[in-house]
């Protein structure tokens, strides 16, 4: 008969209107500003730096400027100056840190092949996207005071992924330890094989200047 | 008239040479529509010709959202084209990454674990009914039917967004594809949420096809605007839902069955009057059968590596050669062609985009019609500017 | 689905004096193209298009290759004997060679009736500045259309027999084409907060002069390179 | 009742005005009530560029529903509308016709640059054709970064651009565009040149800071 499915389509609009009611599958809007969407832990939209202290977020960056997302970063929004001197970094270690680390937001795309390329866990993908702004030029380009967030924010943020990521590091730290140790071991070992040896075989043994 | 004896610059009805000089018509008018247009989708162009309401000539003018990708992809690594790749067919960027990363494999000859193969069949079948539905809501908007079904159809898109984010971590540009696999490997309560979509998904089909299917303005509206002859959907390089809507059994997944295809039960919808309403019910059977290979590929997948152990992220330089790699996407067939000379970019980037060849035909289906009819024909042809123009 | 040697072949007994020759693709996916010569190109098309084992009736993919002109550096070796009496001598000798450069338009060709392919057809250019024609193949399959347009305007390479060739992308009084490899893009860098390489240069010129005199100016800038 | 901007009510203070609110009497200042009008109703035009434009129709859907703030009425013409939200990549072919419905737009208007292509041409600015923002030509009152911004985040940048105008003084020389003879009220659409648009921008709108960097070790 026509009008049959003019009649069953208005059937399906008068479920939905009636479902918005009652069926959380049929009313689905969120609140915004007053009801924060809930986003999944791989949510992503801007890099940030990775700090190991929340007080001292310069001296403690991860990153040491090897300079690798700026190469890889498609849309070529990362810009990174090397520092002249070396600073010891959270482990010690003496570092090259970046003295410029600057991302322009106004052009990233979000596509997070910074983070994948980094060999140091040292850029990570941030959550906030309420940054909306009237300043197209200094607000959107983002320097490394702004950048810088510690582990614990990215372990808030990222959970699942940051615990790996601390695994590994630390793994690694254990791994460069024992390496340490036993190369002081063995170094310790050497200087007193040699400071032994030369009263034994002094004659023998060439002098190491020759 | 075969395919064979079709030459498309003689004279003919159909044919894009056609002069409109008849004094009977009296006088005609030119109306530019787009490239800000509500009904162009985006900012695609069409200069028609009318006598009266009916479309005489319509030429499309493209290039409003030309930005140069191929260009680009020319000056970045092999890896950065990816995300852009994203934002050639903004609604599918999952089988566009699929499309780019098989021509890539192609070109390296880079295996892909088999887990990897299942996750992106999942996805590109998920992406399916996302299209699908779009194109749905926004072919009943253009007929008229202003709000209901694409607000149901964004209901939906919502609910296969919020699976994308959560495993790749944007909604549309998902950047989730790498040569030789994927990026992260779904999780078990990922796969669990893809089931529940699919198991849920077949019932709003069934609710969107009360709505719309059998309504008798779309039929009125739908059904003999806009035909297509197979032969010259075959010689004017149509591909896809357009292709299969005339009747012409070609589907890449059969044709080529790349990927784990073959493993799968599934069949090929086919139309057979190629006017809108056929491509419109294809897309709804094709639907179906998305849900069918999803089901099939949820319940079957492996366990396994997700990307292959020797792919290589980073300086990634494959010997000189070319390769032409081509997958079925949404709306036709998505192939890339690249030309390495074994430097980290490639040398030469091609994108073929199905809609900016689909749209060959355009004038073709429009001519004799309405103008009205004529923003139903573009809608069923299911464009999107950012691949048209690229 | 036949070789490309055998379509060669095939083609060579049916057009006699054309030239086709397979260009190698040394890449995993093989996939070899034909290089034919102007002449008979579209008859080959129709030929290809229609022959009964092939049916190639979709042509897919349609685009445009600069090859820009390139020096190309030859080393041969030979052996030269020595007169001493002693083990024979390799001498290298370097040739240095201008390989001309030329525009090249690719075309994939697909059977849907039996459903194989690609069949890929390569077309060249004489040059990159006056002898930009080939042949379009337009008139054998409609799917061209659209994309030899844009190969003209995106390449400029001029498809005699094309029914409509104007600019497809780029608006009608630009003149340039973008997409061959000597082509400059506008000077539009005066914001570039994020600048290396090419973008650094092409920012560098919009950089105010240093107000001071040229003695302070170049330690200024070799101070962050040391 | 005054339009004084610097005191809406003089002689109340907002104790007192809050206490009035609450005995159901609402005291207001024509600048108040003309800015809470005029920023609950911002009528955004139909116009989509690329792939920001999905994002700001999913912003009209159930899911995010701009009606909430009084968008929800999308104009397809700009004689209709009051904001411009740019969504999308500005091609230089595009631009033109972005400026031309601009001008078209009667006053009072906003513009939204949605998403990192039409703030600064985005991943595509290295194109021969793609405008490294459209406020070369046109002023922009809001930024939205993001690739696409979620639609949240366009929903807060129409909260900002609300806040904006609920900012907006009716006199003196803090008041917008609008209320202002001295300010161009037209901008001059670019024509197509032989090589890039002409001119490349526009000086009264656009004037790049100027930053410059070193060369690289």
């Amino acid at each position: 008969m026509l009008g049959t499915g003019l009649l069953k389509g208005l059937g399906v609009t008068a479920k939905n209107f009636v479902g918005s009611y009652h069926d959380p599958e049929r009313y689905t809007t969120i609140e915004y500003p007053e009801v924060k969407p809930k986003l999944p832990e791989a949510y992503r939209n801007f890099p940030f730096l990775v700090t190991e202290n929340a007080m001292d977020p310069m001296g403690t960056l991860r990153c040491v400027a090897c300079q690798i997302c700026e190469k890889e970063c498609p849309p070529q929004c990362i810009y990174i100056e090397k520092s002249k001197d070396k600073k010891p970094d959270a482990s010690g270690k003496m570092q090259i840190y970046p003295a410029i680390f600057d991302i322009d937001t106004s052009v990233c795309m979000s596509c997070q092949i910074c983070v994948e390329v980094c060999p140091f866990d040292a850029i990570k993908m941030d959550q906030v996207f309420e940054i909306a702004t009237t300043d197209r030029y200094d607000a959107l380009l983002l320097r490394r005071e702004q950048l810088a967030k510690p582990n614990s924010y990215y372990q808030s943020i990222h959970p699942t992924e940051a615990a790996e990521v601390d695994g590994r590091l630390a793994a690694d730290r254990k791994a460069a330890e024992e390496k340490a140790k036993a190369a002081a071991a063995a170094k310790a070992a050497a200087a007193k094989a040699a400071a032994a040896a030369p009263a034994a075989e002094a004659p023998k043994t060439p002098p190491p200047a020759a | 008239m075969s395919a064979n004896d079709f030459s498309p610059l003689a004279p003919q009805a159909g044919s894009h040479v056609r002069e409109v000089h008849d004094p009977l018509h009296g006088e005609l008018l030119e109306v530019s529509m787009g490239p800000h247009h509500p009904s162009t989708h985006g900012v695609f162009r069409m200069i028609v010709t009318l006598d009266g309401e009916r479309v005489m000539k319509l030429k499309p003018v493209f290039g409003y959202l030309h930005r140069n990708h191929e260009k680009i992809a020319e000056n970045t690594t092999y890896l950065g084209s990816m995300p852009y790749t994203d934002r050639l067919d903004y609604l599918c960027s999952m089988t566009n990454n699929w499309a780019y990363a098989i021509a890539v494999e192609k070109l390296s000859g880079q295996p892909v674990p088999e887990r990897a193969e299942y996750v992106r069949v999942i996805l590109a079948e998920i992406t399916r009914l996302l299209n699908h539905t779009c194109l749905a809501g926004f072919l009943m908007q253009d007929c008229g039917c202003s709000g209901t079904p694409l607000m149901y159809a964004f209901r939906e898109r919502e609910k296969i967004l919020d699976l994308f984010e959560s495993l790749s971590g944007s909604r549309m540009m998902c950047n989730y594809q790498r040569f030789g696999g994927c990026r992260v490997d779904p999780s078990a309560d990922w796969l669990d949420g893809a089931r529940k979509l699919t198991d849920n998904y077949g019932r709003f089909l069934d609710e969107f096809e009360t709505l719309l299917t059998g309504n008798e303005i779309i039929m009125a509206r739908t059904q003999g605007v806009g035909a297509l002859s197979p032969e010259l959907a075959i010689n004017a390089g149509v591909t896809g839902p357009m292709l299969r809507a005339t009747g012409v059994n070609y589907d890449l997944r059969k044709v080529d069955a790349y990927g784990v295809y073959s493993r799968f039960d599934f069949r090929v919808p086919l139309g057979a009057h190629g006017d809108v309403y056929d491509r419109y019910m294809i897309r709804v059977l094709e639907m179906r059968e998305s849900i069918k290979i999803l089901q099939q590929a949820l319940a079957t997948i492996p366990a396994g590596p997700i990307m292959d152990p020797k792919a290589k992220l980073r300086g990634f330089r494959p010997k000189a050669g070319e390769a032409y790699g081509r997958i079925e996407g949404p709306k036709g067939e998505i192939g890339f062609y690249l030309v390495s000379d074994g430097s980290p970019n490639p040398y030469r980037y091609r994108v073929r985009p199905p809609s900016f060849v689909n749209l060959t035909v355009l004038e073709d289906m429009c001519l004799g019609q309405t103008i009205a009819d004529a923003v139903i024909i573009l809608g069923s042809v299911d464009i999107v500017l950012g691949e048209v123009d690229r | 689905m036949e070789t490309p040697e055998q379509i060669r072949d095939r083609l060579l007994a049916r057009f006699p004096g054309a030239e086709i020759s397979v260009v190698a693709n040394p890449a995993p996916a093989a996939q070899h193209s034909l290089l034919l010569g102007h002449a008979p190109a579209v008859e080959i098309a129709r030929f290809l298009r229609d022959d009964p084992t092939l049916k190639l009736d979709q042509c897919s993919n349609v685009t445009g290759i600069d090859w820009p002109e390139k020096e190309i550096v030859e080393t041969t070796k030979s052996t030269v004997p020595d007169p001493a009496g002693g083990p024979p001598k390799v001498v290298e000798t370097k040739i240095k060679r201008i390989q001309p450069g030329y525009l090249e338009v690719v075309y994939h060709l697909y059977s849907i009736a039996l459903g194989h392919g690609p069949v890929i057809l390569r077309l060249r250019t004489g040059n990159r500045t006056d002898a930009v024609t080939v042949p379009s193949l337009t008139p054998v399959w409609r799917a061209c259309e659209f994309q030899e347009r844009e190969v003209f305007d995106l390449f400029g390479v001029v498809l005699t027999g094309h029914p409509d060739l104007r600019r497809i992308l780029m608006w009608d009084a630009f003149k340039d084409f973008p997409m061959r490899r000597d082509y400059v893009a506008p000077d539009d860098y005066e914001w570039e907060p994020t600048p290396h390489g090419d973008v650094l240069e092409k920012a560098k010129r919009h950089y105010p002069v240093p107000p001071a005199a040229a003695p302070v100016a170049p330690a200024a800038q070799e101070a962050p390179k040391a | 009742m005054s339009d004084n901007p610097s005191a809406p009510t003089p002689g109340i203070t907002q104790q007192e005005r809050d206490e009035l609110r609450r005995q159901g009497i609402l005291l207001t200042s024509i600048q108040e009530l003309y800015t809470w009008g005029s920023s609950h109703s911002v009528w955004p035009l139909n116009f989509g560029l690329a792939c920001c434009a999905i994002e700001m129709i999913a912003a009209s859907m159930a899911k995010f529903d701009i009606a909430r703030f009084g968008s929800e009425v999308f104009r397809p013409s700009p004689r209709q509308a009051d904001l411009l939200i740019v969504s999308g990549t500005v091609t230089k072919k595009m631009a033109p016709q972005v400026v031309r419905l601009w001008d078209q737009m009667p006053e009072p208007k906003y513009c939204i640059a949605m998403g990192a292509c039409a703030i600064s041409g985005g991943p595509f600015k290295q194109g021969y054709n793609v405008l490294k923002g459209i406020d070369r030509y046109i002023p922009v009152d809001i930024y939205i970064p993001g690739c696409p911004p979620r639609p949240e985040a366009l929903l807060h940048g129409l909260v900002q651009l609300q806040e904006k105008i609920r900012g907006f003084k009716l006199t003196g020389p803090d008041a917008p565009r609008h209320l202002r003879a001295d300010l161009p009220c037209d901008y001059p659409v670019p024509e197509f040149g032989a090589h890039d648009l002409e001119p490349p921008a526009n000086p009264d709108v656009w004037k790049a800071p100027v930053l410059v960097r070193n060369e690289k070790a």
